[in-house]
């Protein structure tokens, strides 16, 4: 993406058009300092519910057993694979924008930043959720960390699914802790801007008495960048290895080399999507078009329409060297995919990932808010079908005497929707109450923020703002 | 002299003065770096770049922390499963050997980057001296400022050469603004 | 952890460690309750006390927690003998030899005891019937035992009652017949197999002259006697002697599976396929049917026909051997004046049959079934001898069950004479012993209906069931595991059936009941059967020859003598017009019915072992359905609904629902559910009798549908003019293996008996198979890693499959027949739990073994492959690798170790299995034991899994152990060959199974690992099974198979 | 708002204080969670007040006369009540405990001993799979012969038999010797069992199957 409006640093960012710092805190505080809207406390009850639906969906699961599930042999996986693999795709673009965009310069991340790091954290908190629940003896769970014990027992190293056990709560922690160095210098601001006694408390002993000294700063910004450095390669392995869980084993159709690269896509792919989906909405409610312009949007628009492209690159070249590698056993798995009992599955993941986002080649798409809109939410109802599709594959592997079916039961189904209410709830609560924006990188990117600013004579402020 | 304003009850932590932009903040602290002084600080709501430069910092010592850590994870990530496999659970798995190396990347990998992480916000919070709740300039109304629009030099009594009259006087020089005398 | 763990409450009676497993006993309880309290909190919301005392309750359960127990562990009582019986060693099981009849007809068997308690039934080497193997109904009968709905009481007009009195009661009824000389006293029974019991029978018609006696099986022989009676003047059963024949003809005879002695015969038709022998010694099967039975799968030519044209194809058969020059001795002008109509096949097929069974005269033998009209056995027998084949292939002895039962009348003339009798009020008590007629008997005859005229009906059986529930009394049977008893093997070798356990409710045997009517004497059965041997084989050293005969399981020297049949002329003649009277009218649509493969005529509905166990053709489970051919499904327009896309197997998900259809017979109509059968001819339904039970237990009742509804008592086993007609009604069938077809893949490898002379080597190998060979280019193995056996470190780190003993498993294609009996002794000897409809429907059915069925060629016409299927302790185990707590791993003997208490279940193991062997417990199945009985059935040597577990074959390891522990403590390091044999392999009729020590030359295993035909399934994956399969090997007749081509 | 002072010290009191604690529940979880306290050391009421002490110690009865299924079964078995009538028909028969149990002998009411050693169900253990090998009951059961009333002496757990059945040597003796719960070898335990493990052909299995099926 080349952004050359954003890349001189002499000129005005488009991303804000005022030169006043103090207006820049007022429009990213003033809507935490506000009475809540009617649409937020209606969309938290209604977040709240479907919380409660899933933990009341869990504890039926705990009390039964995995049988309430649609899960068999040979389908040992069902929905609950497909929601982790999902929800962990889609918690991938937070950190990957935030971390990469930082490494490259693009100062235009700060547009979205910690919104996509927020969604990372409430997207990986329902991601982990399912692999925790999915085995069948929840309450030894606990096995699966290597802690000494009197059995003398430990766990197996060799299995991928103990590589996600820790790729996947590295990446939580990891995350969580990016997240919140990131908000410090805001929760300052807030703090020194608290009205009452007890917000000012809370807010200050979470913002740690920062003061925005000289001396701190400079070891902030070093452990932000270093962050940021590590950041970049977790994404990509936590996202490889999760694609292990398939790659690694024997199942044709899963056993395929293709899978980290083409996983990480469709994460990025699928993460980008619902912040584009989230940015669009908090944008409307909390009218951020003054920080949240235009071409951020067409941005993201392109990069989906690369990630798309990618992906559906590697739908193809799984067909090819199905075909290739002239094994039947692969080549029945794909012919099986597109054209067998669960062909319907298989189309409306190439239709939403591949066919849709082809459309954002037209500016007048990429500038068109609800026609990007709806395609956002294609490409997530896409992307959660490619892992269905995925997972399905076990329902015919080698030897056709146990060959099976699989159907989700309303366990399945009112659990994965019971994920969005605790989404929800922590991203509402996120957008009342925490810095939507990164205010101190906010300011860190305008014109004024450079002590040279003025030296030279350019364009003055604020003509640039306009245009495009 | 000195001796009267230590005296001074309750004791002087150092002297505040407000510029209006980075730019001023910047040249100021230039100034005061020149004049000598050693224990002072400029505050300001964002990283102001090059500032370190102008106050005559030295190096960060993140680095340092994080590559140890890094190290500390993967090593540490990888002997254990090394222990393990070839020691405490000697069993044959799969077929494979007892010390199958490449499957045990994955967890050498993540363990390092979880230490660098917890190395990198624990470490800089420990640089920073922080957590501090309390701190002199939270004593002023106007260094609130600070994380808006306000950009603060502040020369601490500490510092040798701090003398509060003439430490007035540079800043009021360099352009400072809305002086005051913090206390302790 | 002693195994004599009573419950104080009762003395003597023995319970064990299982109960406590399965959270029963009350000191176990409060010992979970004060040992896991913390862990409450682990079991996540919602979840209560109670609950979680039963989730702790399984054995494996306590895994979770074995690491770190929270508080002190409580009391828990020991509860030895007072004193302790000789020769038990708790913890070492014992066994003791017994016999069961079936349709009156005896195997002989061990059963494993348990300090007490009967868990598993083994075959009696020593007795001609089993010859060491069991069947179904064998392996299933332990589960009958303890079947917690069994009649526990007499009951009189549904009050539970008391013997006493019934006693009174009947003690003044039969004084009234005793004056009378027993005028309306009438009894019912099935056929009596057991000589003590015909004697008293026949004391109980000298008691009472006026009583009549019926004997009725739905499933029996009368054809058969009837045919061979009319042509040899005798009642004589064959006995084929397999063995010795090269071409067998079979005319719809099912003789590995459902006649009479085929464990026998099984093994001994077996013993002649293994293709080594060449192609002057393996045999040649001809098997000449509608329906596909098993032993046509085994068929190297499999003719199919119209139920109506076997007759005439024998007959063709017949009369082609006679022009061919065969002497038909005194029958040929009464054969040449039959007529036959067998339109579609192709004379040439029959010319060349016929010259192959003539080509082999003297070593060539024709079975026919019994299921076929009398005129087919009269045939048949008249061909054997035409052919020199008596005394070769077949021998004649007198029949048993006449001897014990006499009467000239089939089943069901008598059961029709009784029903009239009833009808027209003549019978004032009816004595039923152990039979259902009420269910059982064509519904023409309206038994049910006809029970109401009959003022007393007395009715002894094992359970509560449609008849007990229309009679004035009913009277609990012992099971032949409670009871003394003694039975005649189909030879005529007789056995004693000794009880294992005293009889576990106040039940009493046939024995009993009869001599308490007949004599007012209430003598034990043990006296009853002592006495009456004493009688037969007396002596001064009888004592000795009991005691003998109890230790082998077999009356020595008791087996009748062949005969030499005579020779009655137009016999044939009079069978024939018979025939012609009762034959459909060609060319209609025409239904025969069957007894289910599973639960026979009905009477092991409540098996939740057998309702489970999949049909061997179809693989439905929990019902039985019409079976229709592809071309008659398309007829009547279910097909849509049944074949999925591309007609490789009915749709495995779609439509879960599957068609009903509407069968019409003789104004009578049944709906039931529609099924497709390859191979079934075309015009044909098949219906097997024995499901729609309507009075049972909670298992039997309500699953499928009652055939007897449309049965005619005149013409019972085939029926012309039917109509059949979709209704448009949905049912859901639980189907265990929709797919048909093999899919092209080298799973099941076949050669002809020529191509693998030809090249032996070449005739199974991966290259000639596989695709991609296991190693294309340098011919070793692929693998990125230095594999196991190399790998070094730790202190016991050493894995070398090359020292020490290496279990394996060799499965011989060419043997197996299908027969399902490997599943049912897995089931018992490893605690499976039994699902239930609705979970296999889903997909979750949890036996170890599965019997794969496959149909090779057309659709219409294919041929039919059997493969057992089950975890093939890969060396390089995929499901080991992909464990994250390494519940699975590998033992140094080259076992897929499966630790059930490690396992937290998060099924990848199965995912990543490429066979697909692995079983999970989706929900508490072992719920089913719990107050019940069936929990003493379970074997103690093998964990009780919990829910979240996963399990598999482990090929029966507890043997292996138990077998090592002896033998070590006799200082002997290795397992002696044959030592150790699992369950399944132990149970199989026809000794496909073989198992041992691979790093043994000498083993019988090692040796077929090397054989030519042996191949490994999925090489190609580099999992390096431990099973591994001999290649099937047909033999088919090259003349027929250029006709057919 | 401004914190007072000391509100700074919290960090590192904070800190210091999270690192002590953490390391002292470890520390208790380890020694009061682990079976080496919670089994060793169980010594329940007895219905009846029987003295290994006097009768293995004191009489030196061979433990064997008892548990006499020991080298056979899978189970030492505790002795059928007749065993004690042996002898107690005539020894000591007035004793009021002597009395309880030809009661019991008598109604053929068994009678309810408390269970002291417990493996869990999913575990199996053959006792004459040890006995054979030359392991004495003292290396599980402790001095029996000591025991006034009988206690758990080793904790039972799986990582304890795993000790043993890696280093085995240390536990093997002379078959002759395994009731002989006194005796110890004059010499190195460890070269003493080297050479009986040698004589025996012992050679312990660590595999899953040894003691889960």
């Amino acid at each position: 993406m080349i952004l050359h409006r954003d890349d001189d640093p002499t000129r005005r960012p488009t991303l804000v058009e005022t030169g006043d710092f103090h207006e820049v805190t007022d429009i990213i505080t003033i809507p935490a300092e506000t009475k809540p809207t009617s649409t937020w406390v209606i969309l938290l009850l209604m977040s709240l519910s479907l919380l409660s639906v899933m933990i009341g969906m869990i504890g039926y699961l705990f009390w039964e057993g995995t049988g309430v599930w649609g899960v068999n042999i040979p389908v040992g996986w069902g929905w609950a694979i497909v929601n982790f693999v999902w929800w962990i795709g889609i918690g991938h673009a937070g950190t990957l924008i935030s971390a990469i965009l930082f490494l490259f310069r693009q100062r235009w991340r700060t547009a979205i930043n910690r919104f996509s790091e927020a969604m990372t954290i409430f997207a990986v908190m329902c991601a982990g959720i399912f692999p925790g629940i999915h085995v069948g003896r929840i309450w030894v769970i606990y096995w699966v960390f290597p802690i000494p014990n009197s059995m003398g027992v430990w766990p197996n190293f060799r299995s991928p699914l103990l590589w996600d056990v820790f790729a996947v709560s590295t990446y939580f922690t990891v995350s969580l802790l990016f997240w919140y160095m990131g908000l410090i210098p805001d929760l300052a601001t807030f703090r020194d801007r608290a009205t009452t006694k007890v917000r000012g408390f809370v807010l200050a002993i979470f913002a740690l008495g920062w003061r925005g000294s000289a001396r701190h700063w400079q070891n902030y910004e070093r452990a932000y960048l270093i962050l940021a450095a590590i950041s970049t390669p977790l994404v990509l392995s936590v996202h490889s290895i999760v694609s292990f869980d398939f790659a690694v084993s024997k199942v044709p159709g899963w056993h395929t080399t293709i899978f980290p690269p083409y996983f990480v896509a469709g994460a990025v792919f699928s993460g980008f999507a619902l912040v584009e989906t989230l940015l669009l909405i908090a944008r409307q409610v909390f009218g951020l078009h003054k920080v949240v312009r235009m071409h951020h949007l067409d941005n993201m628009n392109k990069f989906m329409l690369l990630t798309g492209s990618l992906v559906g690159y590697a739908y193809g070249m799984e067909l090819f060297i199905a075909w290739y590698s002239g094994n039947m056993y692969e080549r029945f798995a794909f012919y099986n995919r597109a054209l067998g009992e669960f062909w319907w599955s298989y189309w409306i993941m190439v239709s939403c990932n591949v066919i849709a986002p082809q459309l954002f080649w037209f500016k007048k798409i990429r500038f068109n808010i609800p026609i990007m809109f709806i395609i956002t939410i294609l490409i997530n109802i896409g992307m959660w079908f490619e892992r269905f599709v995925i997972v399905i594959t076990l329902h015919a592997d080698f030897l056709p005497s146990s060959w099976g079916y699989y159907r989700p039961t309303w366990v399945d189904i009112w659990t994965y929707i019971g994920t969005f209410g605790l989404f929800g709830t922590f991203f509402l609560l996120f957008l009342k109450y925490l810095p939507q924006l990164a205010i101190a990188e906010v300011k860190g990117v305008m014109p004024e923020a450079s002590p040279h600013f003025g030296d030279d004579h350019h364009a003055p402020a604020g003509a640039s703002a306009k245009g495009h | 002299m000195e001796k009267t304003i230590s005296d001074v009850k309750p004791k002087v932590f150092g002297v505040l003065a407000q510029f209006a932009t980075p730019k001023d903040v910047y040249h100021a602290a230039e100034k005061v770096r020149d004049k000598g002084y050693k224990k002072w600080d400029v505050h300001s709501p964002f990283p102001i770049h090059g500032i370190d430069g102008a106050m005559g910092l030295g190096d960060s010592r993140m680095g340092w922390i994080a590559l140890f850590m890094a190290m500390a994870g993967c090593f540490g990530g990888f002997g254990l499963q090394y222990w393990i496999n070839m020691f405490a659970q000697p069993v044959v798995i799969g077929g494979k050997p007892l010390n199958p190396y490449p499957a045990f990347v994955p967890v050498s990998f993540e363990p390092g980057i979880l230490f660098t992480a917890f190395g990198c916000i624990i470490g800089m919070l420990v640089l920073n001296g922080l957590p501090r709740w309390y701190h002199a300039l939270f004593t002023s109304q106007n260094f609130k400022k600070f994380s808006d629009n306000g950009f603060f030099i502040c020369i601490e009594a500490r510092d040798p050469r701090f003398k509060l009259d003439e430490t007035r006087k540079l800043l009021e020089d360099i352009g400072g603004r809305n002086i005051e005398v913090v206390e302790d | 952890m002693s195994s004599l763990n009573l419950d104080p409450k009762n003395t003597g009676k023995q319970y064990w460690k299982s109960l406590d497993e399965l959270g029963e006993a009350p000191e176990f309880k409060n010992f979970l309750e004060r040992e896991f309290p913390e862990g409450a909190s682990e079991m996540g919301t919602g979840v209560s006390r109670r609950k979680f005392l039963q989730v702790m309750g399984a054995g494996m359960a306590l895994a979770g927690v074995s690491g770190c127990k929270i508080v002190r562990r409580p009391d828990q009582n020991i509860l030895p003998y007072n004193k302790m019986p000789e020769s038990l060693i708790p913890g070492v099981p014992q066994f003791y030899a017994t016999a069961m009849s079936v349709g009156g007809e005896a195997v002989g068997l061990l059963v494993e005891s348990h300090e007490g308690r009967p868990t598993k039934v083994e075959g009696n080497p020593k007795h001609p019937s089993s010859l060491g193997a069991t069947g179904k109904y064998h392996q299933a009968s332990v589960l009958g035992l303890y079947d917690p709905e069994r009649s526990q009481t007499p009951v009189k007009g549904g009050q539970s009652s008391e013997w006493s009195a019934f006693w009174s009661e009947a003690d003044v009824l039969f004084a009234g017949y005793k004056q009378n000389g027993g005028q309306g006293l009438r009894f019912l029974s099935g056929y009596i197999g057991s000589p003590s019991l015909a004697e008293l029978k026949a004391h109980v018609l000298k008691t009472y002259p006026n009583a009549k006696w019926t004997t009725f099986e739905a499933v029996n022989r009368d054809a058969q006697a009837q045919g061979i009676a009319a042509v040899t003047g005798a009642d004589l059963d064959p006995h084929y002697k397999f063995e010795a024949a090269k071409r067998v003809l079979s005319i719809d005879a099912d003789f590995t599976e459902a006649e009479s002695d085929h464990l026998k015969y099984g093994k001994a038709f077996i013993s002649t396929r293994n293709p080594d022998l060449g192609p002057e010694k393996m045999s040649r099967l001809y098997s000449v049917e509608s329906l596909f039975s098993p032993t046509g799968g085994t068929a190297d030519h499999r003719l199919r026909v119209k139920p109506g044209q076997i007759v005439s194809v024998l007959i063709l058969v017949a009369k082609e051997l006679a022009s061919q020059g065969l002497a038909l001795g005194e029958w040929a002008a009464e054969i040449g004046a039959l007529s036959a109509d067998a339109a579609g096949v192709k004379p040439a097929y029959i010319k060349e049959l016929a010259k192959d069974l003539l080509e082999n005269k003297g070593t060539s033998v024709v079975v026919v079934g019994k299921y076929q009209p009398a005129l087919a056995h009269a045939i048949g027998h008249v061909l054997n001898v035409a052919l020199g084949s008596v005394g070769v292939t077949v021998e004649y002895k007198p029949s048993v069950i006449k001897a014990l039962n006499g009467g000239s009348a089939g089943a069901y003339e008598s059961i029709a004479e009784l029903a009239s009798a009833m009808g027209a009020g003549q019978v004032e008590t009816l004595v039923i012993l152990d039979s259902n007629p009420a269910f059982a008997t064509p519904a023409d005859l309206d038994f049910a209906g006809k029970l109401s005229k009959v003022k007393h009906v007395i009715n002894l059986g094992s359970e509560p069931n449609e008849t007990s529930s229309l009679s004035e009394w009913h009277l609990p049977l012992s099971h032949f595991m409670e009871e003394w008893g003694d039975g005649l093997a189909y030879d005529g070798t007789a056995s004693i059936a000794q009880p294992l356990i005293q009889p576990m409710y106040s039940t009493q045997g046939a024995a009993e009941l009869l001599a308490g009517l007949s004599g007012f004497e209430h003598r034990k059965s043990h006296d009853i059967v002592k006495e009456y041997w004493r009688k037969r084989i007396g002596g001064v050293d009888f004592e000795h020859k009991w005691r003998e005969s109890l230790h082998d399981g077999v009356i020595a020297k008791t087996a009748y003598a062949s005969v030499n049949p005579g020779a009655v002329k137009d016999g044939i003649a009079k069978l024939a017009t018979a025939y012609a009277a009762k034959l459909p009218k060609a060319g209609g649509l025409e239904i025969i019915f069957r007894a289910h493969p599973n639960l026979y005529d009905g009477r092991y509905a409540n098996n939740s072992w057998l309702q489970e166990l999949p049909d061997p053709i179809t693989k439905l489970t929990w019902d039985n359905a019409v079976f229709v051919s592809p071309s008659l499904a398309d007829k009547i327009g279910v097909s849509s609904h049944l074949f999925n896309k591309d007609k490789t197997g009915t749709s495995m998900g779609e439509y879960r629902n599957r068609p009903m259809v509407r069968v019409t017979v003789g104004g009578k109509s049944l709906e039931a559910v529609a099924w497709i059968v390859p191979g079934l001819s075309d015009e044909t339904i098949l219906l097997h009798f024995g499901y729609g039970r309507r009075t049972t237990g909670k298992v039997g009742t309500g699953t499928g549908f009652d055939a007897y509804a449309i049965m005619n008592s005149a013409s019972p086993f085939l029926a012309g003019d039917v109509k059949v007609e979709s209704t448009g009604g949905m049912y859901e069938v639980a189907c265990t293996q929709d797919h048909w077809s093999l899919e092209g893949r080298p799973i099941v490898r076949e050669a002809g008996l020529e191509g693998y002379e030809e090249n032996k080597e070449e005739a199974f190998s991966e290259e000639k198979w596989n695709e991609h060979p296991v190693d294309p280019v340098t011919g070793k193995e692929k693998s990125l890693w230095t594999e196991a056996p190399a790998s070094k470190g730790g202190d016991r780190g050493t894995y070398d499959f090359s020292v020490g003993m290496q279990w394996g498993m060799v499965i011989d294609l060419n043997n197996c027949t299908g027969c399902n009996t490997c599943l049912l002794a897995c089931t018992a000897e490893n605690n499976i739990p039994v699902v239930g409809k609705e979970q296999v429907l889903r997909g979750r059915e949890m036996h170890w073994i599965r019997l794969d069925r496959y149909f090779t060629g057309s659709i219409d016409n294919p041929e039919l492959v059997f493969q057992p299927m089950t975890c093939q302790q890969c060396e390089n185990a995929p499901c080991e690798e992909v464990c994250p707590v390494a519940a699975t791993v590998h033992s140094h003997e080259g076992l897929n170790d499966m630790a059930y208490n490690r396992c937290i279940g998060t099924r990848y193991c199965s995912n990543n299995c490429p066979y697909k062997v692995r079983r999970f417990n989706f929900f508490n199945y072992t719920n089913q034991w719990k107050n019940s009985p069936l929990s003493m059935q379970k074997n103690p040597d093998v964990t009780v899994r919990f829910r979240g577990v996963m399990e598999k074959c482990t090929y029966c390891v507890q043997r292996i152990n138990r077998a090592r522990i002896q033998f070590k403590n006799k200082g002997q390091e290795t397992i002696p060959d044959g030592a150790v044999t699992p369950a399944c392999a132990q149970a199989c009729p026809t000794d496909a199974i073989v198992f041992g020590n691979i790093n043994d030359a000498s083993s019988r295993v090692a040796k077929l690992k090397s054989h030519p035909r042996n191949y490994g399934v999925l090489m190609d994956l580099n999992t390096k099974p431990r099973t591994t399969y001999l290649g099937r090997v047909r033999n088919p007749n090259k003349a027929i198979e250029k006709i057919q081509a | 708002m401004v914190f007072p002072k000391w509100t700074n010290k919290i960090p590192a009191v904070a800190a210091v204080s999270a690192f002590v604690l953490l390391n002292v529940l470890i520390f208790l979880f380890w020694y009061w969670g682990s079976p080496k306290h919670l089994n060793v050391g169980f010594q329940p009421e007895q219905p009846i007040h029987y003295s290994h002490k006097l009768h293995a110690g004191t009489m030196g009865i061979d433990c064997r006369y008892c548990h006499f299924n020991v080298e056979r079964g899978q189970f030492a078995g505790v002795p059928p009540t007749e065993v004690c009538m042996n002898c107690h028909t005539t020894v000591k028969t007035n004793s009021p405990e002597i009395v309880k149990i030809r009661e019991a002998f008598a109604t053929g009411r068994p009678i309810p001993w408390v269970r002291v050693h417990k493996l869990p169900e999913f575990a199996y253990f053959n006792h004459s799979a040890h006995v054979n090998k030359g392991v004495s009951c003292v290396s599980c059961h402790g001095r029996i012969d000591q025991m006034e009333v009988v206690r758990e002496d080793q904790p039972l757990s799986m990582s304890w038999c795993l000790d043993c059945h890696r280093n085995p040597a240390k536990n093997i003796r002379d078959r002759k010797l395994v009731t002989n719960l006194a005796w110890r070898p004059d010499g190195d335990p460890v070269e003493n069992g080297l050479k009986f493990m040698e004589k025996y052909h012992v050679n312990t299995r660590t595999d899953c199957n040894t003691c889960h099926r």
